[in-house]
């Protein structure tokens, strides 16, 4: 009895360092040596596809990159076939970063985007142009949407943006669609300010924190699709058949997944073997 | 309390009464609050150099530490305005340091949601048994494997995030609004002072 | 939180309060220093008082948050309670809290923040329970006003949800087009 | 930049990156105090790059263009700054309401939209429209958000039907917050698995990245059991 209390006790009480442990072994494993597993394509994603191959050659997008670096690393599958989407159909777009790190991500992006750059003559003045960090808090995303060229005069590299596409854009109202990668910083004021008063379509790449929250502006309307963390993009990069970072990443993210689920199996067991039965406290904040 | 009204009046009304002059004054009021608060940026790099300086001078536990700090950010300031951004030690610094370890202080947060997801998942109680049910049935279905064998695993799992999940964003969604209209009223009846570096009952 | 520094002001027990976090918190700090201090005058012992404990770590949020931790570690607190608005930063310094065996209040600000921080935390204050429990406690009559007038908007959101549900399932969208007016 | 830079700049961040992880293994270390103040420095000096070089392109370069009311917010601005002088702060009370009047009128006039009635309005559906599944969808929002909201009723006393929809409440509110760890757990594995892929793919950066964990592992292990670790750390 002693040993197998003992047993339950370790499953209930183990240093949480294991999990630790088992999360970095079951990602980087995979990511070494990928063993290719299948993945079934959500609904959401396949409407993200269809709202996106609704534009037309010519088409002004409002590209905004409202993530640090970090929130790249998640979005990177869905930022790239998103792209991948855009250079192919002859979208132009207008770049802005919504984070003081942003101004790392157009190297990183368009590196590895070179091959669509070059196969298809995408340019930046042409074809993209990056205003860079315009987002610092609510007001500056109300001012630009109100009034573009009294808050945007030049490019990222200080470079006059008159005489390029963006004369066709007076406010917000101007662009035909924006698609927005976010980890949450200014995406709810582009809503409010943008969405709300111009009424433009509004795709949203989100991290998967900010996924509930904006199934409910999805649901309401305010957005026309939504792509979910690198789920979404690895299932978008199998969409428009360019496999890339995110299908590569699907046997990590799966066994990241499970161990979680078998920690928790674990931890049910040593519950009712041994905290349920000594009456000790789990800590934590659910009833 | 004077100014944040008359500000708040002439960014607000013409929302709702659309007249030629009074929003292009409001657009204008927009852009200049915009950089106004872009300056607070100086008052974050006086404060930690405030708190580094106090940590060298008092000789604390890792003033070292400060000192390389200090330097660092002395490198990225001087080399971004002088060199510009796109070349030097600025961008070096900027792929070598910033990007990977911004990646990385996000990226532990998995280790801690996996922790405490372990340790709170446990049917305890009717309220426990029910989390750990939707976010068993949820966290299957994300593994992309599973999805691809059991295909029904999909009906269930997005009913649940679809409806259960979005509908307590759109309870807070709303219950926050409201708490936002509240603390505007205090704020512009002037209930709410503090907030604005105010001492109660100052005007 | 003022509660907070009452009692700990009247049981001599030590209060640390690392403040920043976000571009607010230059002008809150301020408040939060007058509360504290506020708070031991009320109780008697004004020398008990003592600022350093009252670190301003940094307005950047993941510059605060690792000096949060720093203080965890080395002080390891008995309670740890986060009041006001945290973000993702907050699951570092409730993990962290719970490594430290300190007992771990928090109060969760968004919803993703609020499901993953009740099961990290101890105890947790989800999105309104906040204010209101500091307005139940401080039992100052504005605050305990603007809960209820929170509550009489709320019971008008649900009076409308309602209403509206039973007329557009019988046919009438006037609710709807009167909330789209 | 150079190729040598640009690989220096791979491997460095790599190492740099397991430094900063040695957090997990939850003792202080000089490793750990290295790259969290690396960050600090460095993201603080881009920030204030970035946030004055936003300042120049709208305010300066607005002002240039002939837009002289900008003028105000290069003054705002420096009246903010006296914020930092305790004798001199009351100046900084004046670009501070004036921010906190702007920044409320733009919330409050939106926000009451798209955060209050739309979302109601988006509730208000018609239940059944012939397909059982949408039914069953449309209904459990519908139940969801009206009982959730009846639970965090604060001042009104919970009892007949309110009491009965509140307990409801709050266990749908239960399986939402399960629903919504497990997206919040894929967001953050994701982010994780994003950057291990960017430290793993071309395969050269392979061997440094399992050098670099192996290293900082074996270093945080020592530090502990050294002690030295709580000694030469930031703390």
């Amino acid at each position: 009895m002693a040993d197998e209390g003992g047993i339950y006790k370790k499953m209930a009480t183990y240093d949480k360092r294991w999990v630790y442990v088992v999360l970095f072994i079951v990602v980087l494993g995979p990511l070494i040596r990928p063993f290719g597993m299948p993945i079934g394509i959500s609904a959401m994603t396949k409407n993200y596809y269809n709202v996106l191959d609704t534009l037309e050659e010519g088409d002004i997008v409002f590209d905004t990159w409202n993530m640090e670096f970090s929130g790249y690393m998640e979005l990177k599958p869905g930022v790239l076939a998103t792209h991948k989407m855009f250079i192919e159909k002859g979208v132009k777009l207008c770049i802005a970063f919504g984070h003081y790190e942003g101004v790392a991500l157009p190297g990183e992006i368009f590196k590895q985007l070179q091959t669509w750059l070059d196969r298809y003559d995408y340019t930046e003045g042409e074809d993209y142009i990056i205003i860079g960090y315009v987002f610092p808090n609510e007001a500056a995303v109300a001012a630009l949407s109100q009034d573009f060229h009294s808050n945007v005069r030049v490019d990222w590299k200080g470079e006059s943006i008159e005489g390029t596409f963006l004369d066709e854009i007076q406010n917000a109202g101007d662009f035909d669609m924006i698609s927005d990668y976010t980890t949450g910083l200014a995406t709810t004021h582009m809503i409010n300010h943008m969405v709300l008063q111009y009424d433009i379509p509004m795709v949203e790449n989100s991290i998967g924190v900010s996924v509930p929250g904006h199934l409910a502006n999805l649901d309401a309307g305010l957005l026309q699709a939504l792509l979910a963390s690198t789920r979404g993009g690895a299932e978008l990069e199998f969409l428009i058949s360019s496999p890339g970072p995110g299908l590569k990443s699907m046997d990590a993210f799966t066994l990241g997944h499970y161990s979680l689920i078998i920690f928790i199996i674990i931890g049910n067991i040593g519950h009712y073997g041994w905290t349920r039965r000594t009456g000790a406290r789990d800590r934590t904040g659910i009833k | 309390m004077t100014v944040l009204v008359v500000s708040f009046l002439l960014v607000f009304i013409p929302y709702f009464i659309p007249w030629g002059p009074l929003d292009w004054l409001s657009g204008k009021l927009m852009t200049i609050a915009a950089v106004t608060n872009a300056f607070t940026i100086v008052i974050a790099v006086y404060s930690q150099f405030r708190r580094s300086g106090r940590f060298i001078r008092e000789k604390r536990k890792g003033w070292v530490y400060h000192i390389y700090l200090l330097a660092m950010l002395a490198i990225m300031t001087l080399s971004g305005f002088l060199l510009g951004q796109h070349v030097g030690a600025y961008e070096w610094l900027l792929l070598a340091v910033v990007t990977p370890l911004s990646s990385v202080i996000y990226g532990i947060l998995a280790f801690y949601m996996a922790s405490a997801g372990a340790r709170a998942f446990r049917a305890r109680s009717p309220q426990a048994a029910l989390l750990l049910l939707a976010g068993f049935v949820v966290l299957l279905y994300q593994a992309p494997l599973t999805g691809a064998y059991f295909p029904g695993i999909e009906g269930a799992a997005v009913y649940l995030t679809d409806t259960f999940g979005m509908s307590v964003s759109r309870m807070f969604s709303i219950s926050v609004s409201i708490g936002a209209i509240v603390l505007g009223v205090r704020m512009l009846t002037g209930k709410e002072v503090a907030f604005l570096g105010f001492r109660e009952g100052e005007e | 939180m003022s509660l907070v520094a009452k009692i700990c002001a009247e049981t001599d027990t030590r209060l640390i309060v690392p403040t920043g976090g976000g571009s607010d918190t230059y002008i809150t700090r301020e408040a939060a220093v007058d509360l504290v201090r506020n708070a031991y005058t009320a109780a008697g012992v004004p020398e008990l008082f003592n600022e350093e404990d009252m670190p301003f770590l940094s307005g950047e949020q993941y510059a605060y948050t690792p000096g949060y931790v720093g203080i965890l570690v080395r002080e390891r607190p008995g309670a740890t309670i986060m009041t006001g608005s945290h973000y993702s930063e907050a699951m570092n310094i409730a993990e962290m809290a719970n490594g430290v065996d300190s007992i771990t209040i928090t109060a969760g600000c968004y919803t993703s923040n609020m499901a993953a921080l009740a099961c990290a935390s101890d105890y947790i204050m989800l999105g309104e329970e906040q204010p209101a429990a500091g307005a139940y406690l401080s039992r100052d009559p504005a605050q305990m006003a603007s809960i209820r007038v929170q509550d009489i908007y709320k019971f008008i959101a649900i009076g409308a949800m309602l209403l509206g549900l039973i007329a557009v399932n019988v046919g009438s969208d006037v609710i709807n087009r009167l909330l789209s007016t | 930049m150079n190729e040598f830079l640009q690989f220096a700049a791979v491997v460095v961040g790599i190492f740099i990156s397991f430094a900063m992880y040695t957090t997990l293994y939850g003792k202080p270390n000089p490793l750990r105090s290295w790259a969290e103040f690396s960050y600090l420095g460095a993201a603080t000096g881009v920030s204030i790059v970035i946030s004055l070089t936003y300042i120049y392109n709208t305010a300066i370069l607005g002002m240039q263009a002939g837009d002289w009311i900008l003028v105000f917010s290069i003054i705002f601005g420096l009246m903010m700054l006296f914020r930092m002088h305790p004798d001199y702060s009351h100046v900084s009370r004046l670009p501070l309401a004036f921010t906190v009047g702007t920044g409320l009128a733009l919330s409050l006039r939106t926000q009451i939209f798209t955060s209050f009635i739309i979302q109601i309005n988006a509730t208000i559906v018609k239940l059944w429209t012939g397909v059982p599944i949408e039914f069953l969808y449309r209904l459990t929002i519908a139940i969801s958000v009206i009982t959730i909201l009846t639970f965090f009723l604060y001042t009104m006393e919970l009892s007949g039907p309110l009491l009965w929809t509140s307990k409801v409440g709050e266990y749908l509110m239960y399986i939402g917050f399960g629903a919504i760890f497990a997206q919040t757990f894929m967001g953050r594995l994701g982010l994780f698995v994003g950057y291990m892929e960017s430290i793993t793919t071309p395969t050269w950066k392979t061997p440094y990245t399992l050098a670099s964990a192996a290293i900082c592992l074996i270093a945080a292990v020592i530090f502990d059991r050294t002690g030295l670790g709580e000694k030469l750390s930031a703390g």
